[in-house]
């Protein structure tokens, strides 16, 4: 049922609202609204049973295991949301003056300096409201430094055929054309396809780094010594982050301009979707370009640097500045990790992902890159299974709900077919990783004797397998009333 | 260990199974002179007992001050339920609902913000948010420089009665795309962007977008009607960008002239996220049905399972970046979904009535404010038009000064306007939601004939 | 699975404790412990999922409607939780100075002013931490009462048939014997048993008003004028008071002292069994025994008085004087309701009531009292369907849950065979009692033509039908471990 | 109406169904002369944004001080998980799990509590908690009287080291039951209660149960086993008043003696229940399993269901009210379940390895100020004994308004011991528990040491 199934002419939350406000009697006619919108009208318990009640009908980290690959989906501490929502902070108008947001802009200038330490960036911006948006930014970094020096011939991106769709699509918002260099066999970027690819037209190389099919790439001080000497500079997609947080930097590669994706590696809350946080970091050539606004210390007072401060910032990409709130939990979870436990985030998450494919390889499932190190995600190909039995990894994946772990990522990244990109995260426990094996074993063999139940998975959810096609082709996105008439005096 | 369930058994088990002796043998495929040691500039872990009490210290250094500033973002009451249930395991810890049918919650939800979104605009569809406000108009313009089949045009006119940030932040997003922003002025007596300057603007040839913000950056209202008929006979899409808590009085986007805007977008912040000093917040993006393919950002639809039982999965992916990639409408992935699950209880809480209510308390004691501090000599409104709930005012000394003097006292005082409209003088832009009490405001008022009693002798 | 089976040797939240507390070494050996307790080892994770998993497998009023007779299962506004919980009542020290105390001790005044007004009394104490707390307190001070006038001889408390088992235990744990009183065929008291009871050895007596089957004595004032002329005094307690709010006052009626559910009436929350909260009002010859602390007004100074400032007080029922987080939430709605709103909690919780066994009669169900008004609540017996049918009130309520319905009361007030004492409350939509009403009849129906089906209910919750006699033969009310030795470097 | 959802349509059709002509018609049967009109004292309703103005202004009156007042209520961290879980509607907004099949999370929560508590205190099982750790001792003793089958006395002995407002609640709860309460007193150099003392007391015949608490309330550590083993040789059971953080390091109760004690119980404040001015908190009570039908309150007990799956109900409900009114155990109805979850998740967050943290965090942090505070001259401890996490100081002058002057300065420096003690002369009871650091205990004892020299001068 919708909420506005729920609705009925004249029925209220009435505390929520003034109780007698004044009548509006100055606003012209012409300007007014004729008919009031058609939101729901219910009582405030049916808004909280509502709510609450669907709330039940998802999956999440606080209820289930969560292997999304390459989304990270680790424990959120509660910590992170109190104290990012004490009034102190929940309270302050984004234009009140400095002064009255000293605490703050404190947590915020230290939030900077330990992400510049832990991805040995030379400086950083918090602005970018979300890994693409990060992304954006690097990508205008890296287009207004070569116009700063009025090297306008680098119009063309390098995107490995691995990397995230975000990838070629800011690239794109940017004014770049995208060239695609291949993986090779082994998992790492080609590197004669990029020798071959580089030139006095590239402007860059957008990587990701252990990269989406879940290796590191053992190339990457080659790659960057290729794509630097050509002229062009390294983007650093921080996706993947987790993977290596504490144990090398990507300032320490050769990148050039970084994003870190807050919500994965800091643990900010996913929360249906959003919001993220992407801080871009960068080398000091870059540094005159990160967008604004970015928090300054000057002895003791903490201060924004705007526009004004920065002539050559690319600029602002939200009204406000970003995604203050999440930072302030991202920072939170920074402060109880720690220079000790930065490591071992990447450790454990490492030490999950090999474990789980080292017992899903040992039941008979087929990795991706067998002979490669995980890194803290893996990739198994079902591509067998689907033609053996005619179950597919969108199935496999179905069915695995049933069983009450949240499906892994399908069909990314889309050089391998059949696909499961599988990241357990440093969180879990070792006895989750193994009923999470032996619900993959299970399935298999109900794909052999009951094909099926697992082509008609999932069974036990709010609702059985939902039809897409029919979604984007008969489009339904808004309720609308029966009639327009009927609701008019809601 | 936080977060870390490992013991020491379930290591010693997995290094086993995995067939390596330590967890510093999975990392041997790195370049070991990539590999580093301490991170010297972190400071060592804190308990969170510890960062508790860090954080309330700095939380109480940030005060509470009285807020007289709207400007973009707005001091609105939440109810206490929504963020109670938003803050909910199940919604704020899932993702993306990438796998529909274990994510109901969230994707009806989506459903039902879109659904509201278009009841207040007055549009045929909505997508499920983006960033901000600013970032969604943003989008607008690229989604209307695609759309508009009939000019191919790409420039955009653009008020200079928007909001300077979101004029910043469209030419920081958008002119990257070669798409030129063209500036329209306003009418220094009246506050609004008037015809005259609109055709001044389009001198330049054809153009894909007129941008009309209602009300505009002054609290002042447009004549949307006439606006949004201009445009439409040169060919233009209309973008409306609009307050949600005004919709409640004024006339929606999609009514707005004889065809109604075609696309609107703006900020939901008022709709029960905390100011939080500028986000998280959420940008909406609403248009006509004929423009859906080109709206970016996620989007959820209704559609039946298997057993013909009515559910939803996000819809029309094959817009976005991870199908198309260099191809799609735009980058963006995520979208502010928690604030999304707040907005839609806020509006479920307030239905059209409350936020009605709201929209005339606002109102009504914008109106006080301005009345009481309009007694004090050189203060005077600055424009002429009907306001919403801001308004400007003139002022006897220059406003940075001021504020600062009155933030010293515990009063957040208005939106300095002179750094920004350097041609206004000394002006500032002020605001008194629905939370402001009389008290407050005579407070306000006190204060500021007080402290402008002594400049003035000076 | 229990928490204990997450529990592994040496996990920890290590977030949640000291990092590095010294050692403790001056406390003597004998004294110290052995063997560290055998609490559960998990991490913070496991513990936030298993306890939010845990919490899905409850009906509650945000999620369900919860008809529960007798309980008054209303809305609990979440403004009363936050408010209550703002930092500044939350870290109060109980032994903290008044002046340090002086927000709260107000908002505390004011609700016994308020509850005093309410209920026609003519002093209030907030002290007793529950409804069966509150009713020892107020037998304790009828004991109080006649003992100060040397009336010793008055022993016997008189209690109806229909009374709560809190009554007579009550009764009992204050020294007296307990007679009881019938109840009449159409649901009063039987006025002339009462006066035949009555006696120079009658303390008093205490009735439910309106009654737990479900109607308002109308004798009420004939009853009160009989105690009363034998010497005897009057205790109401208030678990119904929600059919009566702002509409009659117990005090009005005649009686001498009352409590107030404070979870019922005032909507505090019910919390899995609790806390409640007990306030007990009385009238002016009861005043000097009220239980302490009382908070008390000088000029605009709040203050408590104790044992010291009130010596003839029954004394103190919990150490720090009540449940204080729960009068603030109670204080909150009050001020929510206002004037106008309490009134009205009578008025549509006794609407609701009426209109579902208007309904359900109608239906074919059998109203125990059917020639009466309903209260806020009433009785269907279903001895028609048990004799018939076989399937008896127990199995209907099972099957509610099926139907997503909160069971109402079962088997509660004993006197009528078969009962559901079903309690809608006011905060219950019209739809939500058709819906109710269709499921009954549904159930109905299934009773007739599977009646497996209903007596084998419920089948779609996390377990099935429980066996109690088991429970109660072969007890174990705590987790163990499988050996000693097992756990005990835990 | 705010939380009646009932429209004017909605209303007409009910009293049509009903077959009266207005709500007013469903009271009829009320004498006429009882019904009132307007509820004059009551002030009239407030919205939700007007109350939490109100609330906001109140609370903020109320201050944070720092506290070193422990005495039966403790300044403990508590994770944040800990309320965030306990508040959802799931948990907050039921009721006692009289439907066993849809209450499985309260249950299973209640039977983990238990499991819990009886490993804290090394007895057999517990209940689900009571009122407060005062009410819980009440019901310890009127169980240990019942259940005393070979001495059949109604005689209990007392410490007079016991926490004071416990000895006044169990006095007006036991005393109308007929139960005798002997005084025992305490060695005023040591601050134990001595054997000698339990002789004295004793003369009077025997007696069905002694107290025991440890620590007691002057934090001093009292010699358990020998005080146990005392009781158990003059037939009298033994009930334990324990501290569950002092458990964490102290023998167990069930461990006291050579045989244990019959009976533990005490306050769950400490598990993770904010201090909110002494309520809502819980009471735990454990026994021996041959006392359990003897045990008031809910106990939660495991079952199977009809398919043989484990599962939780209500149990041992023959002891209760409900069923045996008059002849009950108890007349015990609620408990206090909501702070038992909240006690259950902070001690599954905590373990027995955290709670040892935090147990020895709060001795270190007591004898630190102790010591800090002793080198003022004219204070020093007051007893010689071992203590856990509180301390009796001697002070040079009055306690009361030095902890007024104290408090002025935000300061709540201890509790002032003279009022129920007077023999004892001018003395405090400190506490300092983890959140303290030691830049608040300095603070604390340069204060007092100001004021000190202030006073004694004068």
């Amino acid at each position: 049922m919708l909420i506005h199934d729920h609705s009925r002419p004249g029925r209220r939350a009435t505390a929520q609202a003034p109780l007698n406000p004044p009548a509006v009697t100055d606003i012209p006619a012409g300007l007014r609204r004729r008919a009031r919108p058609m939101l729901p009208e219910v009582s405030e318990m049916q808004a909280v049973r509502h709510y609450t009640r669907l709330s039940q009908k998802n999956f999440s980290i606080d209820t289930h295991l969560y292997p999304l690959g390459s989304c990270t989906m680790k424990y959120n501490p509660r910590a992170c949301h109190s104290l990012a929502s004490l009034p102190g902070f929940l309270a302050r108008h984004p234009l009140a003056p400095d002064t009255q947001g000293q605490g703050f802009l404190t947590c915020l200038f230290e939030l900077q300096e330990m992400l510049k330490e832990v991805t040995g960036m030379h400086a950083v911006s918090l602005a970018p409201s979300a890994g693409a948006q990060g992304e954006f930014a690097g990508v205008a970094m890296i287009r207004a430094y070569h116009r700063a020096r009025g090297d306008l011939a680098r119009t063309e991106m390098l995107v490995p055929d691995a990397a995230h769709g975000t990838n070629p699509a800011s690239a794109v918002m940017c004014g770049f054309t995208v060239r695609e260099i291949p993986t090779g066999p082994d998992g790492d970027v080609d590197l004669d396809a990029l020798t071959a690819a580089v030139g006095p037209q590239t402007a860059g190389i957008m990587l990701t780094n252990p990269s989406t099919v879940g290796v590191f790439d053992r190339n990457i001080q080659a790659i960057a010594r290729t794509v630097h000497e050509a002229g062009g500079l390294l983007y650093y997609d921080g996706a993947n982050l987790n993977a290596i947080l504490g144990k090398v930097r990507p300032g320490d590669m050769g990148f050039d301009v970084i994003h870190m994706n807050l919500h994965k590696t800091f643990s900010t809350p996913h929360g249906g979707g959003g919001p993220g946080a992407g801080p871009v970091g960068v080398s000091a050539r870059l540094e005159p370009y990160l967008p604004v606004p970015l928090v300054a210390r000057d002895g003791d007072e903490y201060h924004w640097l705007t526009e004004r401060d920065r002539p050559d910032s690319i600029g602002r990409l939200t009204a406000f500045g970003g995604n203050m709130g999440i930072l302030l939990r991202a920072y939170v979870y920074a402060r109880m990790l720690g220079r000790e436990g930065m490591g071992r985030v990447a450790e454990f998450s490492t030490l999950n992902a090999n474990y789980l494919m080292a017992r899903l390889r040992a039941a008979g499932f087929e990795a991706a890159y067998p002979e490669r190190r995980a890194s803290h995600e893996f990739i198994v190909t079902l591509k067998r299974e689907a033609r053996e039995l005619g179950v597919n990894a969108m199935d496999f994946a179905k069915r695995l709900l049933d069983y009450g772990y949240h499906a892994p990522t399908t069909y990314f990244p889309l050089l391998v077919p059949e696909c499961l990109l599988i990241e357990p995260t440093e969180t879990e426990t070792k006895e989750d990783l193994d009923s999470f094996v032996e619900a993959l074993i299970a399935i298999r063999h109900e794909a052999r004797e009951e094909p099926e139940t697992v082509k008609g998975a999932p069974h036990t959810l709010p609702v059985r397998r939902l039809d897409d096609v029919r979604a984007a082709r008969q489009l339904d996105l808004a309720w609308k009333p029966l009639t327009a008439g009927e609701n008019a005096h809601g | 260990m936080p977060f870390i369930p490992h013991t020491p058994d379930d290591i010693a088990a997995m290094l086993a199974t995995i067939g390596v002796g330590s967890i510093d043998a999975l990392f041997d495929e790195i370049p070991s002179e990539l590999r580093i040691g301490e991170l010297a500039a972190i400071p060592t872990a804190l308990s969170e007992m510890e960062i508790a009490r860090l954080m309330q210290t700095r939380a109480r250094a940030d005060g509470q001050p009285v807020c007289f500033i709207g400007a973009g973002a707005y001091d609105h009451h939440i109810p206490a339920a929504v963020w109670q249930i938003a803050a909910r395991g199940e919604f704020y810890s899932a993702y993306t609902p990438y796998q529909a049918e274990a994510s109901q919650g969230t994707l009806q939800v989506l459903y039902e913000f879109q659904s509201m979104m278009t009841a207040l605009t007055g549009l045929d569809v909505s997508n499920a948010s983006l960033y901000d406000g600013a970032s969604a108009l943003a989008e607008a313009i690229l989604m209307a420089v695609r759309a508009n089949r009939q000019t191919r045009s790409t420039r955009v006119l653009v008020p200079r009665a928007l909001h300077p940030a979101y004029r910043r932040t469209v030419r920081a997003i958008v002119e990257s795309q070669g798409i030129e922003l063209v500036e329209v002025s306003f009418d220094p007596q009246s506050g609004q962007t008037p015809v005259a300057q609109l055709e001044a603007a389009a001198i330049g040839g054809e153009f894909a977008a007129l941008i009309i913000n209602q009300p505009n950056f002054f609290g002042v209202l447009e004549d949307v009607d006439v606006l949004t008929d201009w445009a439409h006979a040169r060919k233009a899409l209309v973008i409306g960008v609009v307050n949600p808590i005004a919709l409640a009085l004024l006339s929606p986007p999609g009514e707005w002239g004889s065809k109604g805007a075609d696309i609107a977008c703006g900020e939901a912040q008022s709709l029960g996220m905390p100011l939080s000093s500028g986000g998280p917040y959420a940008g909406f993006l609403c248009c006509k049905q004929e423009f859906v393919r080109q709206l970016p950002g996620r989007i959820a639809g209704r559609t039946l399972d298997l057993d013909g039982k009515p559910g939803f999965t996000l819809t029309l992916q094959a817009r976005e970046q991870h199908i198309r990639r260099g191809k799609a409408t735009s980058n963006i992935c995520t979208n502010q979904g928690l604030l999304v699950t707040a907005a839609t209880i806020h509006l479920a809480l307030l239905g059209a009535e409350g936020l009605e209510r709201v929209a005339s308390a606002c109102h009504a004691n914008t109106r006080r404010l301005a009345e009481l501090l309009s007694v004090i000599p050189g203060v005077a409104p600055l424009f002429g038009g009907s306001v919403f709930h801001e308004q400007a005012l003139r002022l006897p000394v220059p406003a940075p000064d001021l504020l600062d003097a009155l933030a010293a006292d515990g009063i957040l005082g208005g939106f300095a306007l002179e750094p920004d409209y350097p041609d206004l003088g000394p002006a500032i832009l002020i605001c008194a939601t629905e939370l402001r009490t009389e008290d407050e405001m005579r407070d306000y008022a006190d204060r500021l004939a007080r402290i402008l009693a002594t400049r003035i002798e000076c």
